[in-house]
């Protein structure tokens, strides 16, 4: 019986520990109606949303790498080369936008498995090489785009985008739920799914368990290329023009949300609710700052210090669960 | 033995928890100078915790550890260490990255001018150490190169280097070829002899016999009793450590007759070509002295070869040579590691996830997993093999050793093998444990299923297997009955002396 | 400030002799960009080979891209100086920082003109073809300051924290604040050149003020993404928009709802400093700064400048067509 | 046979850099005769001195199997506040008072950093992203634009060679020649190859892991103190964003010096040497004229190859 409430409270502590993320989550909203009760009207939550779509997409793909014990720096990259690319072929014509945007995803895709290939069949860490071809991409938008915000977007799709539903829930809030679903989908329903978790746990292990390890590593790399280019179109229905650095940066915002979320770097654990929990918070924290009135400097530092002690909690309670 | 003088080790009342565990509970023990002491015990009975305390890499809950009559309270391992306390680890401590020599003396590395490191120094007493207790190993040699014999002999020259009072052996020779264990015993007999307390955790109670002149049963974390091992006999021992009766029967089970034609495999090693066969239904125990190539080949065999390493099978006209576990998966081959900590468990994955890894393709439904049917086969298959757990949902990282080889054994029957090759399916095994798994093996077999044991382990080899093949510098040299076969045949055909006998093909 | 500039005007007038650097032909001339990722440099570039291409004497244009990175323009310039260039033309990240080795290349008689940014007034410096961002944001700050009728609470989107740009611009609408008691600047923001940055900072303002009546932002770029954020939140009929610049974007922007109009932010500042340049090589004494001036183009004649056709991103120019960036 | 097959991976790792180096050199030496330039040589040098000690520094961090992503900022910090202090009185005696002062607070940041990673068992890589940010605030608190001046002797150390050589390389070669000596020569540094190799031996074996991974964070913190000294000096003025996105080229050198981000190896020697042919690498496509876009293409495009052909072995058994 002893064992049994020992089992009791462990279990108890890893649920904990896998939830650590909601309760911050919680924290920081409560937080934020607290300082503004602009967090309660639907306008300003979705537009939040709304805002954090390219983030949160980006941020399931490479979600699916970190479970795997790898990591995607080129995702920034993407998300500028796709969207330049994806405005350029639309050519302010509406004809073009079913082939803009499928292309558009072709290129993400095929960015990640070219990163997967490499992750899969050397030894090289993930982050160094991901750093790489994330420079070598970024390379690529600037001869591609010339350095202006080359092409017109079609008409229509902006405003499709930003078009919101009985007045309140954008569309593009909407595409971030509806990606959100697949990639838990992926996570939860798929044998590829378990098989990320298995392979992240102990590649190893996994590889001579007869899984396709190779496979894969080369899947997950390709579906964060591939939400790379999701994000890469939200981010151009948002303004409307892209250019080389549009995507700048976001790899970082990303890798913080994913880690937030629970996921780790050494693979094995975390999930994909945890990082749109992780994503939420990221930018919560960020208009919370804004909403008070704070000089962007000290957004900065408040960013800075959010992602440190939201990582702490989570730290403690997962440490606590072994 | 309870000497008129103050021990040289005396711990009382020592217990440590473990967030919900109790690892060890009041345990009371005294050990002289001059003493080989050891502790037995299932797995998960405290034993390495009881020396992870002694060597100050955990600090107690309670109780009290007395150096020579002082009470000690150890900040950490290094405040062990000056008490002259060494310890061979159960686990791997070493630096993959570093030499020989840097590993050995970590931590304590020779000075020379200006307070800088004396590299030569370091080099020259590493050579002198190893010389003294004749343990080959190259000392510039990075670590991470070693065979993982290689790197438990570079663990023990570790805790030798400390020429302390107390010398800790947290199960040194699980992977110890019989020469490297004669050598160490002779270390262990020239220690004592020169006054040293040596504590000696280990499975094999032969070997626990044969060298301890006392020995400690643990068992869920508290002490049963302290014996001379003087007359102690195995089986007496077993009845200690398990609380009733678990020798297990040595007669192997008769073989059941099958008419389906052998798997016969040639394997090609650097070496030069052998040739085994595979019946169904018969289990073939593969005999050899560490670093034999038993493993390579047993990888080999099941879809991981090396370009020195391949083995070919033939069977009624079929032929196959497979590329990756996976091949070998679908024709059936399946391999148990044995090595589980490294290449076996998924450790914080729980349990069904680590019993149905290589089957969710055949428990799914084309690209999507039936939850349901993996955590009913799961558990069906894990109560067949008698899995002790409080649920399915817990992490296998928290399960005993024993245990964790059930799940590894139920993930590869889940895929319906017909060839299953188990590499040292019992090491670091307790012995009621190691029963039932020889007991699960022997039912597979029974059913049909052709079954390859490689084992370090003579006794396991004679109680399980229907032949034994021998292997020597990666070919197969001897092969026997087992009726036929006993420790001296096959250590001998093992060491190369492999006398020509007519090969019985077992069938 | 406004003192400062009338210096500027001044010093700007003053004759440099230019003996030193007269050479004859051919010339290789350097262009160190302080950073290319921004379509507006890249058509001030067209116009810099565009003038080159002019003058036969001139063999090759080198260009070097230190993307926002003033420690990689000192080395650019260093390595531009390496392979003989005749004359060096360049926009600064940061003018203080590359100071030095703009004085550097003067010594080794390697004639230095800034194109398109701030009056620079260094030795290392000898003449400009300048746009001044003060009168830029002294113009856009007074007719923003007539359409609100002197009062109301504004906010301010500024580009890049620390670029001359963003100084100025600032600086001179703080000054002309001064004049008008009523309007209060409530919020100053940066925005980085970035429509999606300005816009999300926008939407964020928009919760914090119930009313904002005027936004101060000269470039256009990020006027759009403000005027966007304002229009979602269906508060584009409160707030009047400043003049931004020929940003095509908001050219077309004007164009469609009549409002704000544009300010001149004229590309050819390019193509102005390769022509003194060249007089400069020719020996011929030149003005320290030649500035490019702004003009204001309202609404009404704002249709002569967009091109509907052309991407946002686009400058409205005279460039010949093979001159054009790749569209 | 495995040992064999250790030694050859050895081999290619340790040597990867210099092949690369070399090769820069020679490609560049014989196609491009401006190369050949000593004056050329002397920027490439001058140019590597800043990126080099942030280089060495990064080495102690990842060879001891951490990260640091703050040291960029962190020198961006330095540089603002070094030329903001200089401006008043540039005299020799104040400089070297402030520089003093940036050390201290560059090494005060690594210490925060060790500290938090240490208590706060936090990732080192999100941690130092975190300060990172943290970091960026206060420059921008403090000021929006370039601030101050660097005093002469900064700008002299920065600019000006002795015997041809320049001040800024000798100073690396000093911190390079003490770095190289702690990571071969003392305990420290055989000990902080252990702890990054595997931190539960390092424990057992009685090293104190925490104060390890501690005074790795503080010595790359006081080497971007010095480098943000360095970049004053070469900027001549308090750029605000001066620092930004040099945390990353200084892991990329790392790591093209063949030390694995796994930890349990590293060269500082061979830091340099990355330093030095990403140096020449971006030098050669200047003189080539390649267009600016390209350039960032082929960087790209040689880290990933380097790091393809410049594999870091298997890891722990
Ligand atoms: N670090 C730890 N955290 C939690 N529980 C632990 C830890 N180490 C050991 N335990 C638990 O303490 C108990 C005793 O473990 P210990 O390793 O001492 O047993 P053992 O006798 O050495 O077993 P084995 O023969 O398999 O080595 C086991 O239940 C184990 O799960
Ligand atoms: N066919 C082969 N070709 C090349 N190397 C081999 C071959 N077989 C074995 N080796 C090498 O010999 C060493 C020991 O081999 P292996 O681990 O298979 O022996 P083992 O009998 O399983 O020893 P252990 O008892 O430690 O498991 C390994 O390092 C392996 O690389
Ligand atoms: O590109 C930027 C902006 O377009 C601004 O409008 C003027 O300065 C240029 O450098
Ligand atoms: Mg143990
Ligand atoms: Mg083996």
């Amino acid at each position: 019986m002893s064992t049994l409430d020992l089992l009791r409270n462990e279990a108890t502590t890893r649920f904990l520990a896998r939830n650590a993320i909601f309760a911050v989550l919680l924290l920081v909203f409560c937080l934020a109606v607290a300082i503004s009760d602009a967090f309660l009207q639907p306008l300003y939550i979705f537009n939040v949303v709304r805002q954090v779509a390219p983030v949160g997409i980006a941020a399931i793909g490479v979600t699916f790498v970190m479970i795997l014990g790898g990591v995607d720096l080129s995702v920034g990259a993407v998300i500028s080369l796709t969207s330049v690319f994806c405005a350029v072929q639309m050519g302010g014509d509406a004809d073009n936008t079913a082939f803009a945007l499928l292309a558009a995803c072709a290129i993400g895709a095929a960015i990640g498995t070219v990163n997967g290939i490499a992750a899969a069949f050397t030894r090289v860490s993930p982050f160094i090489l991901t750093l790489g071809t994330g420079i070598a991409v970024l390379g690529l938008t600037q001869i591609y785009s010339g350095g202006t915000a080359r092409g017109i977007v079609a008409p229509g799709f902006r405003e499709f985008f930003n078009f919101r539903i009985g007045g309140i829930v954008p569309v593009l809030a909407l595409a971030l739920a509806a990606l959100t679903a697949v990639g838990l989908l992926i996570q939860h329903k798929t044998i590829f799914g378990r098989q990320l978790f298995l392979v992240g746990s102990n590649r190893r292990a996994a590889n001579l368990s007869g899984l396709p390890t190779a496979r894969v590593t080369v899947l997950a790399y390709a579906l964060s290329g591939l939400f790379g280019a999701f994000a890469g179109i939200a981010l151009l229905a948002r303004s409307g023009v892209s250019n080389t650095l549009s995507g700048q940066g976001l790899e970082f915002q990303v890798l913080a949300a994913v880690v937030l979320g629970g996921t780790t770097f050494e693979g094995g654990r975390g999930g994909i609710a945890g990082t749109i929990a992780g994503v939420l918070v990221l930018v919560i924290a960020f208009n919370l700052v804004n909403i008070s009135g704070l000089p962007y400097a000290m957004q900065l530092v408040v960013m800075g210090t959010i992602i440190i002690l939201a990582s702490a909690v989570y730290g403690q309670i997962s440490a606590r669960s072994g | 033995m309870n000497h008129g003088h103050t021990p040289l080790l005396s711990v009382s009342a020592l217990s440590k928890r473990y967030p919900g565990v109790v690892a060890l509970n009041g345990v009371d023990l005294t050990a002289d100078a001059g003493e080989v002491h050891a502790l037995v015990g299932a797995n998960g009975a405290g034993k390495s915790t009881l020396m992870n305390l002694l060597s100050g890499a955990q600090s107690p809950s309670g109780g009290e550890i007395r150096i020579a009559g002082q009470s000690m309270q150890f900040a950490g391992p290094s405040a062990a260490q000056e008490q002259g306390i060494a310890t061979v680890y159960q686990e791997f401590s070493l630096v993959p990255q570093l030499s020989v020599s840097r590993n050995i003396y970590l931590g304590r590395e020779p000075k020379g001018a200006l307070g800088l490191i004396d590299g030569r120094a370091l080099r020259t007493q590493t050579i002198a150490l190893l010389e003294r207790f004749g343990l080959k190993l190259d000392p510039d040699a990075e670590v991470s190169t070693l065979s993982v014999a290689e790197q438990q002999l570079v663990e023990i020259a570790r805790a030798l280097s400390f020429e302390g009072r107390i010398l800790i052996l947290d199960e040194p020779t699980a992977v110890l070829s019989l020469a490297e264990q004669e050598n160490l015993f002779a270390i262990i007999r020239q220690l004592r002899r020169d006054g040293m307390l040596i504590l000696y955790v280990s499975h094999y109670l032969k070997e626990v016999l044969a060298i301890a002149d006392q020995v400690t049963v643990l068992r869920d974390g508290e002490k049963i009793a302290t014996r001379l091992t003087k007359g102690l006999t195995v089986d007496a021992l077993v009845e200690t450590m398990t609380g009733a009766s678990g020798a297990f029967d040595k007669a192997a089970a008769p073989r059941t007759m099958r008419d389906e034609p052998p798997y016969l495999v040639s394997y090609q090693a650097d070496t030069g070509t052998s040739t085994l066969t595979l019946a169904a239904g018969e289990i073939v125990g593969v005999a050899g002295l560490v670093g034999s190539g038993r493993t390579t080949f047993a990888k080999a065999l099941t879809g991981n070869p090396l370009p020195t390493a391949i083995a070919d099978i033939r069977r009624a006209g079929e032929s196959f040579r497979f590329a990756s576990p996976r091949a070998a998966m679908r024709e059936g081959f399946v391999y148990i590691t044995e090595d589980r900590k490294r290449d076996g468990i998924f450790t914080e994955l729980d349990i069904v996830a680590n019993a149905t890894a290589s089957a969710l393709n055949r428990l799914g439904r084309g690209p999507l997993r039936d939850v349901r049917r993996e955590k009913a086969a799961a558990s069906d298959m894990l109560t067949r093999l008698r899995l002790v757990a409080s649920s399915l949902g817990a992490p296998i990282g928290k399960l005993s050793g024993g245990n964790q080889q059930k799940v590894l054994i139920g993930r590869a029957l889940l895929t319906e093998p017909r060839v299953l090759v188990c590499d040292e399916p019992t090491r670091g095994i307790d012995v009621g444990a190691k029963a039932e798994i020889h007991e699960i093996l022997r039912d597979l077999a029974a059913s049909g299923v052709a079954i390859l044991v490689v084992s370090s382990e003579t006794e396991e080899l004679l109680a399980l297997a229907h032949r034994i093949v021998v292997m020597h510098e990666r070919c197969f040299v001897a092969e026997m009955p087992v009726e036929e076969a006993d420790d001296m045949r096959i250590l001998l055909a093992a060491s190369g002396g492999a006398e020509v006998m007519e090969k019985n093909n077992g069938n | 400030d406004q003192a400062s500039d009338a210096a500027q005007t001044k010093k700007a007038a003053e004759m440099v002799d230019t003996s030193a650097f007269k050479k004859d032909g051919p010339y290789k001339i350097g262009v160190s960009a302080g950073y290319l990722a921004n379509s507006w440099v890249v058509f001030a570039l067209q116009h810099v080979r565009w003038e080159a291409s002019k003058h036969a004497d001139v063999t090759n244009v080198i260009v070097t891209d230190a993307s926002f990175n003033p420690t990689k323009q000192i080395s650019d310039i260093e390595d531009l100086l390496r392979q003989d260039i005749d004359l060096l033309i360049y926009w600064p990240v940061d003018d203080s920082a590359i100071a030095s080795v703009l004085k550097r290349a003067v010594d080794a008689g390697v004639p230095t003109v800034q194109a398109g940014g701030g009056f620079s007034d260094t030795p290392g410096t000898v003449s400009n073809a300048y746009i001044s961002q003060w009168t830029l944001g002294e113009m856009v700050a007074r007719k923003l300051m007539a359409d609100l009728g002197g009062k109301g609470k504004i906010i301010a989107m500024l580009p890049i924290a620390g670029t001359t740009a963003a100084v100025d611009q600032l600086d001179a609408l703080q000054t002309v604040l001064k004049e008008f008691p009523d309007v209060e600047l409530v919020s100053t923001e940066y925005g980085d050149w970035n429509r999606a940055k300005a816009k999300q900072i926008t939407e964020n303002l928009l919760q914090r003020f119930p009313k904002i009546d005027g936004v101060f932002s000269p470039a256009g770029q990020m006027s759009i993404g403000i005027a966007e954020a304002f229009d979602e939140a269906g508060r584009l009929g409160e707030v009047t928009m400043s003049p931004g610049d020929e940003y095509n974007g908001w050219l077309k922007w004007v164009a469609k709802h009549g409002q704000g109009g544009a300010v001149t932010f004229p590309t050819r500042a390019g193509q102005e400093a390769v022509k003194i340049g060249m007089a400069i090589l020719k020996g011929e004494p030149v003005k320290r700064g030649v500035a490019v001036p702004s003009v204001y183009i309202s609404p009404a004649e704002i249709s002569k400048y967009a091109d509907m056709e052309a991407p946002d991103d686009w400058w409205s120019s005279e460039l010949p067509a093979e001159f054009l960036p790749k569209q | 046979m495995a040992l064999a097959r250790g030694c050859a991976r050895l081999d290619l790792e340790s040597t990867g850099v210099w092949l690369l180096l070399a090769g820069a050199v020679l490609a560049a030496a014989v196609t491009i005769p401006t190369f050949r330039d000593p004056a050329n040589l002397v920027n490439v040098l001058r140019q590597s001195s800043v990126l080099g000690i942030l280089a060495i520094g990064q080495t102690f961090v990842i060879a001891a199997g951490m990260l640091d992503l703050s040291i960029g900022m962190l020198t961006g910090l330095v540089v603002v506040l070094a030329c903001w202090l200089l401006e008043a009185d540039p005299s020799i005696a104040y400089t070297l008072a402030v520089a003093a002062m940036m050390i201290l607070l560059g090494a005060s940041v690594g210490l925060v950093n060790g500290t938090l990673v240490n208590r706060l068992k936090l990732h080192p890589l999100i941690l130092t992203f975190g300060m990172l940010s943290i970091l960026q605030g206060l420059i921008f608190t403090f000021t929006d634009r370039s601030v101050g001046s660097a005093s002469p002797l900064l700008q002299s150390i920065a600019n000006d060679s002795l015997w041809g050589i320049p001040l800024s390389t000798i100073l690396l070669a000093v911190v390079l020649v003490l770095s190289h000596l702690a990571f071969t020569r003392t305990r420290f540094g055989y000990h902080l190859v252990a702890a990054g190799g595997n931190p539960e031996s390092a424990r057992r074996a009685g090293i104190n892991v925490a104060a390890i991974r501690l005074a790795c964070f503080v010595i790359s913190g006081a080497f971007a103190g010095l480098a943000g000294l360095l970049l004053a000096g070469r900027l001549g003025t308090g750029y605000p964003l001066a620092g930004s996105g040099l945390e990353l080229d200084a892991i990329v050198a790392v790591v093209l010096g063949g030390t694995a981000l796994a930890g349990g190896r590293g060269s500082v020697v061979r830091s340099i040497a990355g330093v030095l042919a990403l140096a020449i690498i971006s030098n050669v496509l200047n003189l080539l004229g390649v267009s600016a876009f390209v350039q960032m293409f082929v960087k790209g495009l040689i880290v990933v190859v380097a790091i393809l052909v410049n594999q870091p072995r298997r890891e722990n058994p």
